[in-house]
């Protein structure tokens, strides 16, 4: 098997772990856990796009033609992605934080559930522009 | 001009007298049945003029009045736009359904009468003769359409030249005997003979909307009845039996039609309301639509 | 209008444009007017005086349009989008644009006195009614068919605003209202689009043109579109379930106006583009596979059960308005049939059975809104016995009955009598039939009408009510009044929709004052009308001086089974008035069409919740990967879209 | 044709400005604030000026530090792409949060999504418009949780797993693209296009990108958070997501879907999805309770008929589309700010004319001109879909048919709230509710409503212009590629 093909095997491989994470786990960190599956098997995707077999890094020395490197704009852009993929992690575990202070569980069914209740709890006659909402 | 006063005055006036034949030919056709003697020959004047002298005439307000004049309007109305022989007044100037929507506005105006006693038997009286009238009407209306179809004209007094023309053998009877016997038993519901006759029933609602009416209110009632049965008689014949030729003809035709329905009426008991009305949608719609059909596949 | 002064021929000579603008001028402004000053108690009167003014353009306008001109244009013209949207005024429009600001006279007078003061917010129905008339007036002077649909929707929403002033049911009926005329207006929107995409114009020649260039098939969906959209308001079956209700429970002025003239803009909208722009010959020719109708003849059918069914609802009903209202919906079948039937005759017919029909509907709801204002309420089972009461409402009352059922001497008669005939010399027996079966129940149905509110027992706390007042009793006279005229003398109302009936185009109906005269049976109303006066005189001598004086006696003074009725006992036969017929034809329509509706709504409510289901159960990644895979399963084989 | 290096600013400098907001914040509470706004209106009057040039000399194009357009990061703007950008400004400054509140956290988010969006619909190359994307993505993720509601924190999450997954799944897509054709330059995909983006993989791609961004274009079925944001939101982020980043992200499709990816699968895939959003949205709405999720699901409708407009090909369906775009920008936040001053069920606006009949009248004009009532705006949007739709083939007459059955559904649940409002007995809620204050952004909305629909000629031929110039490929591609050089 050839090296590109381990590349493709392996990123669609994480990526479809990653989507099983996300749908059928119930717990919050292990979805989000999925979601970093899913962004690290894209990510391999792109990489796996711009390589080529036995070919050299990038680096414009002398003697070495653009052809025979490997593409460096998808390392280019992984690395965009990386950034972005932690800076949205980040952001993710904060709500998972203030989501556990709120509700007390990290089961997505047992949050959707009571925001539901929430929800219509104040729904007619408390309703009003709830607290700490300054619009 | 003097041909107008002349059928403005005789028509009508022929209609009275030949209705109270009418209605002393009824009366003494039931007592034959009912092997009576039967009325004198004058008893339907005796009537009108007993009623009229009575010494208590009792109104109830303007519409009560009014009704009987609406009531016998409307029939004097009638005659003159009815051709007879001799006169077609102004057969002309109104047609066919002008003449049957003429017809409505007396029962109209009685309806309104007796409603404006406040007797709720008068009311229930109304309630189920508009509702007979309702169920007669249907069939009767498509004989009617039947046989203009056929004639191609509501002009009565074309309606009366192509029969005439043809002899017997052309009258709308002969040509539609479907349509014309649908008509016949919506005729028969019409004068309000058994078993149609609910609407009066005495012994259940004190004979309906006569219940206030006295003395001579009672006496254009029964002016009304010879109007009535003469004007049937003669829509019918007309319609389906070639209208009239000469007046001994015409009587006769006049005076048959009527005898039918006072003939057979004796048989029956009464229907209700609701049983009038399926019977009547049923056998002479039923009756009357098959002539119809059989006149449009013409 | 010193213009107009100077001139003998005036409308020969003044500016043809100026006329139309003038009317559409004159109505913006009553209405932005009345909504600014709505609260002045003289806001109704300085309407009602507008609107005689309006009347008067109008009849200038009748004049010139009678001595051939063929439209009035208006100066008001804008280019939207590479459209242009014009209006203009011809025969047609000009018949129900006479129609329209004479209902609104009367209505306007009607709620200027003593009626409006009760009413809670007068001001803003004055203003409504307005706005209302200034929309007709947009709708009937349409240029083109996107000022046909602006003017649509503007009236449309204008009697949906209407009809909300009466407040609680008033908003629940307007509500089922607006949802019908919005689908209608919906389907038009889609039929004129339709046009536009074959000839790439909007204008009533492009209609034209879209149909001989359109594939059969296209026809009928632009026909349905049209029929089905211009019919919800006109409230043919099946569409017609909104109206009774609607109309009803609008405020009684508004109401009278609305049930006058309303809803034939439908039928106008009908008329302009089935039967002016379409041609009958070519809806005729539209044949419905394996059968032997064809797209006029299934019309022609929906307008004859629109005719009888809503008659006999209206038998039913136990409330004055909706009885009143279900008629006004059957009415409007043989108006639609008259025009549909396609003779001289027949449309003819039909278009003097509008003007009749505004007449009387109009007349006999301001008398029954008389009833209300005094006896406060329209429930047939509560009232009786009003005549000694409020003779001049009843009189008023009695003539619109006439009317309605289409007896002589009213003028119903004489159009009922031009729409019989021409069905009749159209060779169409059956619908024949049942037009005259409709009118049997029609007659049964405004006795019931009449006997429940006005004859009978008199209730007990109705023995002090008084009449209604001059402001109320005089117009509704007035219009009581000018049906009978035009039933004494039909040609004044043939002269009228002569010219509504040039603007359609086909042959003309020779007419001349007491009515027609025809090959195959004629009819001359003052012929009629003569003798059925003379004859009830006749009938009044035989009354008054044959036999002896009559007595007066009070309208207690009877009796029944032995008792005799007084007010303190209660027998007034009101309540289930028909009862054989209700036994029989009751079973015959338990609301199948109600059930429809109930369906539709039902139907809606559940794909509603399982949408809403579909997004609350599930955990929403799972749908994006579902729509993934099926998008990459199905993306090679998309072949039906450019 | 013309190269115009200020093109950067619409992005640059909101992105600057939130930057430095939170280090203005801390010097002087009072600074900050002061700071935002004037960012804004900094950005919105470089924005009007770039807009002003466009509009006179034609689409322009820049590339950042000089690389040639393959390689470097290019922006384009043409009258479309500026004409969003002002609406996003417009739409910042309407609903920048009027509460005095010291944070200066949703203040750079504001100005990072404001930053963001310019970035999105100016951009000229596909991982730019991911990276944007992402940008505005995170915006939106912190600002729904800003109203600091537990349900906001719970909803936003859920957003944001979403919207992730969505993220890497255009990803995906655009590695598919790079794969298929050697470049992410919009330009040189438009010349390349034809000869490789044809058949599965371009599909493929093109449905991983729309998946993708569908997420923030409301698109069904990827819209389930849409109900859940905007109940919890603060009205202002509402309204702002509703309102106008959600066509930011339609606006990117279009551009991939005219430039990219212009075959069948790919008109018939965003049709598809937008006659299932346009059902989804009514008739869910109709079931919906309270105004809030009313208007949640019943923007999801009117996304979807933005989506079913931009599937038509051809400059009439992108005409339709940005006149739809544009009318529900000024509706539907107006809309959101009724809703949030009568949050919870709708018997409770029982009355509410009374108390209120200003609002009340705001909300039955919103509600025609929605539902497309001649003459206010509305009706001409849908008019240029219906016109549109019936010169395309009949798929599109089954998609006009279904937005016609919806307006008459939209019509049956605006005005069954406005039948509260009007009628029925008064629940005592009304007076306490008339706060003219706290809904001045919908007042001036409205009042845009009505001008507009005075306007509607030029406003029509500026939009039919609009849409050509977005509609024609090669003379954007050379432009794209001219900004190189």
């Amino acid at each position: 098997m050839s090296t590109g093909a381990v590349l493709y095997a392996g990123a669609i491989g994480l990526f479809l772990i990653g989507c099983y994470a996300m749908v059928a786990e119930r717990h919050l960190i292990r979805n989000i856990l999925g979601l970093v599956l899913v962004e690290s098997g894209v990510n391999l995707l792109l990489v796996a796009v711009g390589f080529r077999e036995n070919a050299a890094a990038p680096i414009l020395k002398a003697g070495q033609s653009a052809g025979m490197m490997v593409d460096p704009l998808p390392q280019a852009l992984v690395l965009t992605a990386i950034v972005i993929g932690f800076g949205v992690l980040a952001l993710a575990l904060a709500l998972v934080v203030r989501v556990h202070q709120a509700y007390g569980t990290l089961d997505t069914r047992e949050v959707a559930r009571l925001m539901r209740v929430e929800r219509e709890a104040s729904g007619p006659g408390a309703a009003g522009p709830r607290a700490g909402a300054k619009s | 001009m003097m041909s107008y006063v002349a059928d403005f005055i005789f028509m009508p006036l022929i209609a009275f007298v030949t209705g109270l034949g009418l209605v002393l030919m009824a009366r003494r056709v039931r007592a034959k049945i009912e092997r009576r003697v039967g009325p004198p020959v004058l008893q339907p004047i005796y009537d009108i003029v007993k009623l009229y002298a009575k010494k208590t005439q009792i109104s109830h307000g303007i519409m009560h009045d009014l009704s009987i004049m609406m009531l016998l309007g409307g029939f004097i109305t009638a005659e003159i736009f009815l051709p007879v022989p001799g006169f077609d007044g102004l057969a002309g100037e109104g047609d066919l359904i002008t003449l049957i929507y003429i017809m409505m506005v007396p029962m109209l105006g009685l309806a309104l009468g007796v409603g404006s006693c406040a007797n709720p038997n008068g009311s229930i009286g109304i309630s189920r003769a508009l509702t007979a009238m309702l169920a007669y009407d249907i069939p009767f209306i498509i004989a009617v359409t039947g046989a203009c179809m056929a004639y191609g004209t509501t002009n009565l007094i074309e309606i009366v030249q192509i029969q005439q023309a043809g002899g017997p053998a052309s009258w709308g009877a002969a040509t539609m005997p479907l349509l014309a016997f649908g008509g016949l038993l919506a005729v028969h519901g019409m004068m309000g003979k058994e078993p149609f006759e609910i609407y009066i029933a005495p012994a259940e609602i004190a004979t309906g909307p006569m219940v206030e009416m006295s003395g001579k209110y009672m006496g254009a009632l029964f002016i009304m009845q010879c109007f009535q049965l003469y004007t049937i008689g003669v829509i019918y014949t007309t319609l389906f039996l070639g209208g009239g030729e000469n007046w001994p003809f015409f009587l006769a035709k006049v005076f048959a039609v009527v005898f039918i329905s006072v003939a057979v009426t004796n048989v029956y008991g009464r229907f209700k309301t609701d049983t009038m009305i399926r019977w009547m949608w049923k056998w002479p719609t039923g009756i009357a639509l098959a002539g119809l059909a059989l006149v449009m596949a013409n | 209008m010193s213009l107009l002064l100077r001139r003998r021929f005036f409308w020969e000579e003044i500016d043809l444009m100026s006329l139309l603008d003038i009317l559409l001028l004159v109505a913006a402004l009553l209405a932005s007017g009345l909504f600014v000053l709505g609260r002045g108690s003289f806001a109704g009167w300085l309407a009602t005086v507008v609107y005689g003014l309006m009347l008067a353009v109008l009849a200038i306008a009748g004049l010139a349009l009678d001595s051939g001109v063929a439209f009035i244009p208006s100066a008001m013209s804008f280019e939207i989008l590479g459209r242009n949207l014009g209006w203009r005024l011809d025969g047609l429009g000009w018949f129900f644009a006479l129609l329209t600001v004479g209902a609104a006279f009367f209505a306007s007078w009607y709620g200027s006195g003593e009626w409006g003061r009760k009413q809670k917010r007068m001001g803003l129905q004055h203003a409504l009614l307005a706005l209302n008339v200034l929309a007709m007036l947009l709708l009937l002077s349409s240029g083109d068919l996107l000022s046909l649909f602006i003017g649509w929707e503007l009236v449309s929403w204008a009697a949906f605003a209407i009809m909300t002033q009466g407040g609680g049911p008033a908003v629940a009926a307007a509500y089922r209202y607006m949802i019908y005329a919005l689908a209608g207006a919906m389907a038009v929107f889609a039929a004129i689009m339709l046009v536009q995409n074959v000839t790439g114009g909007l204008g009533f020649a492009d209609l034209q043109t879209a149909i001989s260039a359109m594939s059969t098939a296209q026809v009928w969906v632009l026909f349905i579109l049209f029929a089905a959209g211009f019919g919800v308001k006109m409230a043919l079956m099946p569409f017609h379930l909104w109206q009774a209700p609607a109309y009803s429970e609008t405020p009684g002025a508004s109401s009278a106006f609305l049930n006058a003239v309303s809803a034939r803009m439908g039928l106008f909208a009908l008329i302009l583009v089935l039967v002016k722009l379409t041609g009958l010959e070519a809806l005729g020719s539209l044949a419905i596979p394996f059968t032997f109708m064809s797209a006029k003849s299934a019309l022609m059918w929906v307008a004859a059960i629109t005719m009888v069914v809503p008659t006999f609802i209206a038998l039913m009903q136990t409330d004055a308005r909706m009885l009143l209202t279900w008629h006004g919906i059957g009415q409007g079948g043989y108006m639609l049939l008259g025009v549909l039937v396609g003779t001289s005759l027949g449309t003819a017919g039909g278009l003097m059975h509008v003007f009749n029909y505004a007449t009387y509907q109009a007349a006999l709801f301001l008398a029954v809104t008389a009833v209300i204002h005094r006896a406060g309420t329209s429930d047939l089972d509560e009232l009786g016995g009003l005549i000694t009461r409020m003779p001049w409402t009843y009189v008023t009352l009695l003539m619109g009955i006439i009317g309605l059922a289409g007896l002589p001497p009213m003028n119903g008669f004489v159009s009922k009598w031009m729409i019989y005939k021409s069905l009749l010399d159209g060779g169409q027996p059956l619908l024949l039939i049942m037009a005259f079966a409709a009118t049997l129940g029609t007659i049964l149905s405004v006795y019931k009408l009449i006997h429940n509110i006005f004859l009978g027992q008199l209730r007990r706390e109705h023995q002090h009510l008084k009449e209604a007042p001059v402001s109320m009793v005089l117009p509704m006279l007035i219009l009581a009044g000018i049906g009978f005229v035009t039933g004494f003398m039909p040609g004044l109302a043939l002269n009228i929709t002569d010219i509504a009936q040039r603007a359609i185009g086909g042959d003309m109906l020779p007419h001349h004052l007491g009515g027609v005269t025809l090959a195959t049976g004629s009819l001359n109303m003052l012929w009629v009308v003569g003798v059925l006066i003379g004859a009830i005189g006749a009938g009044a001598l035989i009354f008054y001086l044959l036999g002896n004086r009559r007595y007066e006696v009070h309208q207690f003074d009877n009796y029944a089974g032995g008792h005799f009725l007084s007010a303190d006992i209660r027998y007034h036969f009101s309540h289930e008035f028909y009862p054989g017929l209700a036994r029989v034809i009751g079973p015959w329509y338990r609301g199948s069409i109600v059930r429809a509706e109930q369906g539709i709504g039902i139907l809606v409510n559940v794909a509603g919740d399982l949408w809403q289901a579909v997004f609350r159960v599930a955990y929403t990644p799972l749908y994006m990967l579902l729509v993934v895979v099926l998008g990459l399963v199905f993306t090679g084989s998309w072949g039906i879209v450019p | 044709m013309n190269t115009v290096p200020q093109i950067i600013f619409p992005v640059a400098i909101p992105l600057i400005a939130a930057f430095l907001l939170p280090i203005a914040g801390r010097c002087h509470a009072g600074f900050g604030r002061i700071f935002g706004r004037a960012a804004v209106l900094v950005t919105f009057l470089a924005s009007a000026l770039l807009a002003w040039q466009v509009a006179g000399a034609g689409p322009a194009s820049s590339a950042m530090g000089g690389f040639k357009a393959p390689l470097g990061i290019v922006f384009y703007a043409d009258n479309l792409a500026m004409a969003f950008v002002l609406l996003l400004n417009i739409g910042v400054w309407l609903f920048w949060p009027s509460g005095d509140e010291d944070r200066s956290g949703p203040y750079t988010l504001l100005l990072t999504l404001l930053g963001g969006g310019a970035g999105l619909v100016l951009s000229g190359d596909l991982f730019n418009i991911f990276v944007f994307y992402e940008i505005v993505a995170v915006a939106s993720y912190g600002l729904a949780a800003s109203g600091g509601s537990a349900a906001g924190f719970g909803a936003s999450l859920r957003y944001l797993l979403l919207s992730a997954l969505g993220s890497s799944l255009a990803l995906m897509g655009i590695a598919l693209v790079y794969a298929a054709a050697g470049t992410l330059n919009l330009a040189d995909l438009a010349l390349l296009a034809p000869d490789v983006l044809r058949g599965p993989p371009g599909a493929a791609a093109f449905l991983l990108l729309l998946i993708g961004f569908g997420v923030k274009a409301e698109l069904f079925p990827v819209n389930s958070w849409v109900p859940e944001i905007y109940a919890s939101a603060p009205v202002r982020v509402t309204s702002l997501l509703a309102g106008i980043v959600s066509k930011l992200a339609l606006i990117v499709i279009l551009r991939f879907l005219v430039l990219v990816f212009p075959m069948p699968s790919a008109y018939g895939l965003l049709l598809t999805l937008g006659i299932l959003g346009v059902l989804a949205g009514e008739l869910a709405a109709y079931r919906a309770r309270d105004l809030n999720s009313t208007f949640a699901w019943s923007s999801i409708a009117q996304l979807g008929v933005i989506a079913i407009a931009f599937s038509i090909p051809g400059p009439a369906g992108i005409a339709a589309g940005i006149a739809l775009a544009l009318h529900h920008a000024v509706v539907k936040p107006a809309f959101f700010f009724i809703a949030d001053k009568w949050r919870g069920d709708v018997k409770l606006l029982s009355g509410g004319a009374r108390t209120s009949p200003l609002v009340a009248a705001l909300f039955v004009l919103l509600s025609l001109s929605i539902i497309g009532i001649p003459p206010l705006p509305g009706f001409w949007a849908k008019y240029l879909l219906l016109d549109a739709a019936f010169s395309s083939s009949p798929a599109y007459w089954l998609a006009a048919a279904v937005v016609l059955a919806g307006a008459v559904v939209e019509g049956a649940y605006l005005f069954r709230a406005a039948g509260f409002f009007y009628g029925g007995p008064q629940k005592g809620r009304g007076a306490a509710l008339f706060m003219p204050g706290e809904l001045v952004p919908a007042f001036v909305l409205g009042a845009v409503l009505l001008v507009a629909m005075f306007a509607i000629a030029p406003l029509g031929a500026y939009i039919t212009s609009m849409a050509v110039q977005a509609a024609d490929v090669p003379a954007i591609a050379a432009q794209i590629l001219l900004g190189g050089n």
